[in-house]
C-alpha cells in the first residue's frame, strides 16, 4: 500500500470529488449552535481540523437517529428521507477512537442476521481518518489499547506533518479511489510515516489525563456486580440517554410503526437507550432492570464485559464522550478505577 | 384525507350543536367534525399533534365560560386553550389556527357566521405555519 | 453489488380458522406463506405485525408442514388488533427466530413440561412434536398450572392428551373454587416425590434423571419455586430448560433490548439451560 | 483552594446533622468543572462537600425520590438536608405546591452564592483545540491548567453565567431553612445588570414564519435524549410521562426523531412546564447538542408572570396557574 505526502492546497484534490449533488462530504465543522459537530460541507474550508473529537460522534450518517426499514405500499415512500441513502458519501476527520468504534459497529451490524439498513450505508461510505493531535480532557483511548497517532480501521488515513499531510492508503476501496485522483502527488517512505505516527501518539498521550491498565480486569468486570461502588454513581444519575445517544458504539434502537393512513406508512427505528425506564419492560409489566443502578451498571458491563464475553473486544474506545455529556459529572473512568479497586487490583 | 387543508371542529355535545355544525360539511369538504362531552374534556397535547401532523387548522366549539352545562369545566379549559395559544405563539405558529367559538343556545345564528368568517380565513391565508 | 436481504421485511399469512381459548386468549391458524426458512423448531417464535400497529414476539403453538398456530393473549395495542381479525385476515410474519426446545439433544429420554399459565402456549408445540415423533422419545408428563378454571386453555386438546399412551397430563388451578374437584396449588406440588398420592409420583417412570429433560415456561415467581423444588431432589441443572419472555423489537440480536448478561435471548435463547441461566445475572 | 463558604457549610452541617439525617449535596468528580450530586448519610463523609462557584446543578429535581408517590410523605425517618443556591430554592417551593414533596422533614441548607460558571462560556475562553486539565476559583480569578500544563487564569465576570447577571440577591422560604454566610452582606450588591423585565427575548425580535424557522433550525438538533425532561423539576410524571410509549396505548409522539417531531416534543413539554417553570436554566446547561432552550422557557417564565400574574416558585401556597381560574377574564 503506497503513501503519499500531499500540501494543504493539494487536500481539495482529495476531498472534491464528493462535492458534487450526488455525493455528500461529513467532517467536522462548527455548526449554527456553536458546537463542533460533523456536518454536511459545502466548501473545503469550513472543515475544523483543529479542535478536539466532536461531541456528537459521526454514527448519525450510518445508523442515522430514525430510518424507515419497512414500507407499507410501496408505492409511495413515506415521510422519513429515501430510507437507504444511496448517496455515496465520504466521511473524514475521524480520530482513531471513532474509527475503532466504526470497526466495531461493522461487525456488530453484519454478524449472525446482517441488517440491511446498517450495511448498505456502510458499503457506500469511504473513511477517511486523521490522526488525533488535540485530546479532551476526557479522552482515555489509550487504556483501550488505542493509539492516537494510527489506526487500520479506515479507507485512508491523513497523518498532519507541518503544513502537509501523509496519506495512507488502508484499504482497497482507500487504494482504487486514491489511483483516481493522485496524479502528481509525491509518495513517502514507509519510515517518515511511522516516525511522525509514534511522535503524534507520544505527544497526544502525554496530553491525556491519566492512563488506566485494564488488561487485570478484562473480562472479570461481572465479579463486581453486587459491590457498593454502583450506587455513588446511580445516585447522581439522572437516567437520561445523552451517554449513550454521543456514545460511537451504542448500537440499541426501538421499533414502532408510523402511518400517513391505515394503509400507507412506515414501520422505522429510532436511537433508544438502556438507562430509559421502559427499556426492558415486559408485556406483564414486570421489569428486569427496573432501578437507576440497574441501568447504569448495564450500560458498563456491557461494553467491558459482555461484549468482552461474546465478541472478544471491548465495545469501548475511550473517546471519553459519555464523561463529557454527562449533566451530572459521572466518570466512565473513575466507575472504571473503583471496579479495578473493588476487585483488589 | 388531503393533509395540508384539513380542518378538524370538536364540538361539544350540548344543544344540538355536532348537527348544527356538520350542516356546515356538505360545504367545506375538507370539515371533519369530532364530537366531544365537553371542549373542556379536550387534552390541547392533541390539537399540537393534529396541528403539526394530520391538519390545517382545529376549531373548537363549546359552551360559553359563563354558561357551560358542566358550570365551572369550561374556566379551566379557557386557560389550558389560553396557554395552548401562547405555546403556538412562542414556537412561531399562527395561533389563530387554533379557533375557539364560544356558543349557547340562542347564538347559532352567530356561531355559524364566526365559522363561515374563519373559513374565509383560511382560504384567504396560503399555508404559512411552515410545517 | 448484491441485494441485501431486509431482514425486517414481513411476509403476509392468511388467517385459516381462529378459535378463543379463554377471555384473554385466541388461537389463529396460519398458512405458511413461502420464503419462510424450515424446519421450524418447537420453542421458536415469530415476529408478527400488523401495518400501523408495530410488531410481537409470538412463540408458535403447533407446527405442521402447511399451516401454524398460534395463541396470542390480549396484552397491548398490537394484540388487541389481531383479536379484532377473522379468517381470511393478513398477518405480518417473520422469523422463524431463536433456538427452541432442545429437541434433538432429547432424543429417547423422557419429557417433562412445566407450564405456567400462558406457558403453555409454547411448550404446546412440544406436545404436538411428541405426538409426531413419538419413537424418538420415551415418555411425556405435562404439568399445567392456570391461575383459575376459566383460565384453562386447550381444553378439548387436553381431554386428548390424558388418553395417549406413555402421558401422563397434570393439571391444577391457584386457588380451590367452587365445583372445581381437580389438584389445587401451584404446579411444583407435582415436584416433590413425597407427594399424597405415591402411584402419580412424577418419577416413578424413570429414578435416572440422565434420562429425563424438564421444560419450564412460566412467570418469573414460578420459575424460583421450579428450581428451588429441583434443587431439593437434586436433579441436574444442565438438563432444566427455560424459555424466557424478555421484551423483544428484532428478533435478530441487534436492536439490544432482550439483551441479559452477553447473550441476546432472542438470538441466543429463548430457551437456556439453567445451568446458564445461574451464570447469566438475574435480569430477565 | 480556600472556599470559606463550602467550609462554613460543612462546619453548619457537622454541627446540626444527627444520627439518621440525609444530607444532599454535591461532590467533586473527576471531571473538572462538574460536580456530581451525593446522598450522605454519616458525618465522616460530609468534607467531601463541595459548594461555590462550581454549583452548577438544582438538587431539587433528586427530592422526589424520598418522598412516597401515593401520600408524599418522607420515606426517611431523620431530616433531609439540602444544599441550595438561593435561586434553587424557587424550584424546592414550587415542588412544594406541586405536592411533589412536603416541607415538614426538610431543611434547606442556602448559602451565600456569588455566582455560578458557564462552562460553555469557559470553553469559549480557552478555544476550541485546548481543554482543562484543572480548574479553581481564586476570589475573582478563575486559574486552570490546560492539557498540555500551561497555565491559564481568567476573570470571573467573563465566565459568570448569564443567569446569575440578573439575580437580584433575594429569595422568599417559608420552610424551614438556614442562610449560610453573611446574609446582609450578600444582599448588600445585587449583580441585575440585566433587569428581568426590560429583557429582549427572541420571540420578541422575530415573529410567525421566521421564528419558526429559526426554532425549527435549533430543534432539529434535538436528539430527544430526554436530559431537559429528566433534569426540570417541573416535569414530574416520572413514570407515566406521555412521551414513554407503552404506557399509553395510543402515543401521541411517536419515537421518530425528525424535525416536526421534536418541535412537538418539545412544544408538548413546555405546555405541560410552562405554569411551574422556574426558569432554572439546567435544560440548556445540560442539552447535549447546545440547543438554547432559554428562547422557550424565558418566554413561557413571563408569559405566565404578565398574563396569570403567577411567578412559579415565589409562595409554597397551593395556589396553582392552570388550576385556578377568575371570572371574566376572557383570555381566549
Amino acid at each position: 500500500m503506497k503513501t503519499y505526502q500531499i500540501s494543504k492546497s493539494q487536500l481539495k484534490q482529495l476531498l472534491e470529488p464528493y462535492l458534487t449533488a450526488e455525493t455528500q462530504l461529513i467532517a467536522p465543522s462548527l455548526n449554527p449552535l456553536g458546537l463542533i459537530s460533523f456536518n454536511k460541507i459545502q466548501n473545503i474550508n469550513e472543515i475544523a481540523l483543529n479542535t478536539s473529537i466532536p461531541l456528537k460522534p459521526s454514527k448519525s450518517y450510518l445508523f442515522p437517529e430514525s430510518s424507515s426499514l419497512v414500507q407499507f405500499d410501496e408505492k409511495n415512500p413515506h415521510l422519513l428521507e429515501s430510507d437507504i441513502s444511496q448517496k455515496k458519501q465520504m466521511l473524514f476527520g475521524l480520530r482513531p477512537c471513532d474509527l475503532a468504534a466504526i470497526a466495531y459497529m461493522d461487525s456488530f451490524f453484519s454478524s449472525n442476521i446482517s441488517d440491511h439498513d446498517y450495511v448498505q450505508r456502510r458499503n457506500n461510505t469511504l473513511i477517511l481518518g486523521v490522526a488525533c493531535e488535540y485530546p479532551s480532557n476526557a479522552c482515555f483511548c489509550t487504556s483501550m489499547g488505542i493509539q492516537p497517532g494510527t489506526s487500520i480501521h479506515a479507507d485512508i488515513f491523513l497523518v498532519p506533518s507541518g503544513e502537509d499531510f501523509l496519506v495512507e492508503e488502508l484499504s482497497e476501496k482507500g487504494q482504487e479511489y486514491l489511483a483516481s485522483i493522485s496524479k502528481g502527488w509525491k509518495e513517502a517512505s514507509n519510515e517518515t510515516l511511522a516516525t511522525q505516527k509514534n511522535e503524534i501518539t507520544e505527544k497526544t498521550s502525554s496530553k491525556l489525563i491519566e492512563k488506566i491498565d485494564l488488561s487485570k480486569i478484562r473480562g472479570r468486570l461481572s465479579e463486581t456486580y453486587n459491590k457498593d461502588f454502583w450506587n455513588k454513581y446511580s445516585e447522581a444519575c439522572i437516567v437520561c440517554g445523552a451517554c449513550t445517544f454521543d456514545c460511537p458504539t451504542c448500537s440499541c434502537f426501538d421499533m414502532n410503526d408510523s402511518m400517513i393512513s391505515s394503509s400507507k406508512g412506515c414501520r422505522y427505528r429510532s436511537w433508544d437507550s438502556c438507562s430509559f425506564a421502559d427499556f426492558t419492560l415486559h408485556a406483564s409489566s414486570h421489569n428486569p432492570r427496573s432501578s437507576k443502578l440497574h441501568r447504569l451498571r448495564q450500560r458498563i458491563l456491557h461494553k467491558f464485559q459482555y461484549t468482552v464475553e461474546k465478541m472478544d473486544q471491548w465495545s469501548c474506545t475511550g473517546c471519553g464522550r459519555c464523561i463529557r455529556v454527562c449533566p451530572v459529572g459521572i466518570n466512565t473512568r473513575s466507575i472504571l478505577k473503583d471496579a479495578k479497586e473493588a476487585l483488589g487490583e | 384525507m388531503d393533509r395540508t387543508n384539513t380542518v378538524i371542529a370538536f364540538v361539544c355535545q350540548a344543544d344540538k350543536r355536532k348537527k348544527l355544525i356538520s350542516s356546515l360539511k356538505s360545504k367545506y369538504p375538507a370539515l371533519r367534525v369530532i364530537p366531544v362531552i365537553c371542549i373542556g374534556k379536550l387534552n390541547p397535547v392533541i390539537i399540537f399533534r393534529l396541528l403539526m401532523k394530520e391538519a390545517r387548522a382545529v376549531i373548537l366549539v363549546g359552551c360559553e365560560p359563563s354558561d357551560c352545562h358542566f358550570r365551572e369545566g369550561v374556566f379551566f379549559s379557557e386557560r389550558r386553550f389560553f396557554l395552548a395559544k401562547e405555546v403556538l405563539k412562542g414556537f412561531g405558529l399562527n395561533d389563530r389556527l387554533l379557533n375557539i367559538i364560544w356558543s349557547n343556545p340562542g347564538k347559532d345564528a352567530l356561531v355559524l357566521k364566526q365559522f363561515e368568517t374563519f373559513m374565509q380565513y383560511l382560504k384567504e391565508t396560503q399555508i404559512e405555519k411552515g410545517a | 453489488m448484491n441485494k441485501i436481504v431486509n431482514p425486517y421485511q414481513p411476509s403476509y399469512a392468511e388467517i385459516i380458522q381462529t378459535k378463543q381459548e379463554n377471555s384473554s386468549i385466541k388461537s389463529f391458524l396460519l398458512e405458511i406463506p413461502e420464503g419462510i426458512q424450515k424446519p421450524i423448531m418447537p420453542g421458536q417464535f415469530f415476529q408478527l405485525s400488523l401495518p400501523g400497529y408495530g410488531e410481537a414476539p409470538i412463540s408458535v403453538s403447533e407446527i405442521n408442514d402447511k399451516t401454524l398456530l398460534f395463541c396470542i393473549a390480549n396484552m397491548g395495542s398490537f394484540t388487541n388488533k389481531v383479536h379484532s381479525l377473522g379468517v381470511g385476515d393478513k398477518i405480518g410474519l417473520r422469523g422463524p427466530y431463536g433456538n427452541g426446545f432442545p429437541i434433538s439433544a432429547s432424543s429417547n429420554s423422557n419429557l417433562v413440561l412445566l407450564a405456567g399459565g400462558i406457558g403453555l402456549v409454547p411448550l404446546r408445540s412440544v406436545v404436538s412434536y411428541f405426538f409426531h415423533h413419538q419413537e424418538n422419545f420415551k415418555n411425556l408428563e405435562i404439568l399445567y398450572g392456570a391461575k383459575s378454571s376459566n383460565d384453562i386453555i386447550y381444553r378439548d386438546d387436553v381431554k386428548q392428551w390424558r388418553h395417549k399412551p406413555n402421558t401422563i397430563f397434570k393439571l391444577t388451578i391457584d386457588k380451590p373454587e367452587k365445583d372445581w374437584n381437580g389438584n389445587t396449588g401451584f404446579v411444583t406440588q407435582f415436584l416433590n416425590p413425597q407427594s399424597s398420592d405415591p402411584s402419580e409420583v412424577l418419577f416413578h417412570l424413570d429414578k435416572d434423571f440422565s434420562q429425563t429433560k424438564v421444560f419450564v415456561v412460566g412467570p418469573p415467581m414460578m420459575l424460583n419455586s421450579v428450581y428451588q423444588a429441583l434443587t431439593n431432589i437434586n436433579f441436574p441443572p444442565e438438563h432444566v430448560f427455560v424459555s424466557l419472555e424478555n421484551r423483544m423489537k428484532c428478533g435478530i440480536g441487534k436492536c439490544g433490548h432482550c439483551n441479559a448478561g452477553s447473550q441476546y435471548v432472542c438470538l441466543d435463547g429463548p430457551v437456556f439451560s439453567w445451568k446458564t441461566l445461574q451464570s447469566m445475572p438475574n435480569e430477565y | 483552594m480556600i472556599n470559606e463558604i463550602r467550609d462554613a457549610i460543612i462546619q453548619y452541617l457537622k454541627s446540626v446533622m444527627k444520627e439518621n439525617d440525609v444530607v444532599l449535596a454535591l461532590r467533586s468528580s473527576s471531571t473538572p468543572g462538574i460536580l456530581t450530586p451525593c446522598i450522605l448519610r454519616n458525618k465522616a463523609d460530609l468534607d467531601q462537600i463541595e459548594a461555590g462557584f462550581f454549583h452548577l446543578n438544582n438538587l431539587a429535581v433528586y427530592l422526589s425520590e424520598f418522598f412516597q408517590k401515593e401520600n408524599r410523605l418522607s420515606t426517611l425517618q431523620g431530616y433531609l438536608y439540602v444544599l441550595c443556591k438561593p435561586c434553587d430554592t424557587k424550584a424546592v417551593t414550587q415542588m412544594i405546591s406541586d405536592q411533589q414533596i412536603n416541607p415538614n422533614k426538610l431543611k434547606l441548607v442556602v448559602y451565600a452564592c456569588e455566582g455560578m460558571a458557564d462552562m460553555k462560556k469557559v470553553k469559549n475562553e480557552i478555544g476550541l483545540d485546548k481543554d482543562i486539565k484543572a480548574i479553581d476559583l481564586h476570589l475573582t480569578e478563575l486559574s486552570l491548567t490546560l492539557l498540555d500544563g500551561s497555565p491559564l487564569s481568567i476573570p470571573v465576570s467573563k465566565v459568570i453565567s448569564s443567569k446569575c447577571l440578573e439575580c437580584n440577591k433575594e429569595y422568599h422560604l417559608t420552610m424551614s431553612h438556614v442562610f449560610v454566610g453573611d446574609e446582609k452582606k450578600w444582599k448588600s450588591h445585587p449583580y441585575s445588570i440585566a433587569t428581568a423585565e426590560n429583557k429582549v427575548l427572541l420571540q420578541d425580535q422575530k415573529k410567525g414564519k421566521d421564528l419558526f424557522d429559526q426554532l425549527k433550525a435549533e430543534l432539529s438538533a434535538c436528539i430527544r435524549c430526554n436530559a431537559c425532561r429528566n433534569v426540570c423539576h417541573a416535569c414530574f410524571c416520572s413514570d407515566r410521562c406521555i412521551f414513554d410509549k407503552p404506557k399509553m396505548t395510543v402515543g401521541f409522539l411517536d419515537k421518530e426523531i425528525s424535525p416536526i417531531d421534536n418541535i412537538l416534543f418539545h412544544m408538548i413539554r413546555f405546555y405541560h412546564v410552562a405554569p411551574n417553570c422556574t426558569a432554572c436554566g439546567e435544560c440548556e446547561r445540560i442539552c447535549p447538542q447546545g440547543i438554547p432552550l432559554s428562547h422557550l422557557y424565558e418566554y413561557f417564565h413571563r408569559l405566565m408572570q404578565e398574563s396569570l400574574d403567577f411567578s412559579a416558585g415565589s409562595s409554597d401556597s397551593m395556589r396553582q396557574a392552570m388550576l385556578s381560574y377568575r371570572l371574566g377574564e376572557d383570555l381566549v
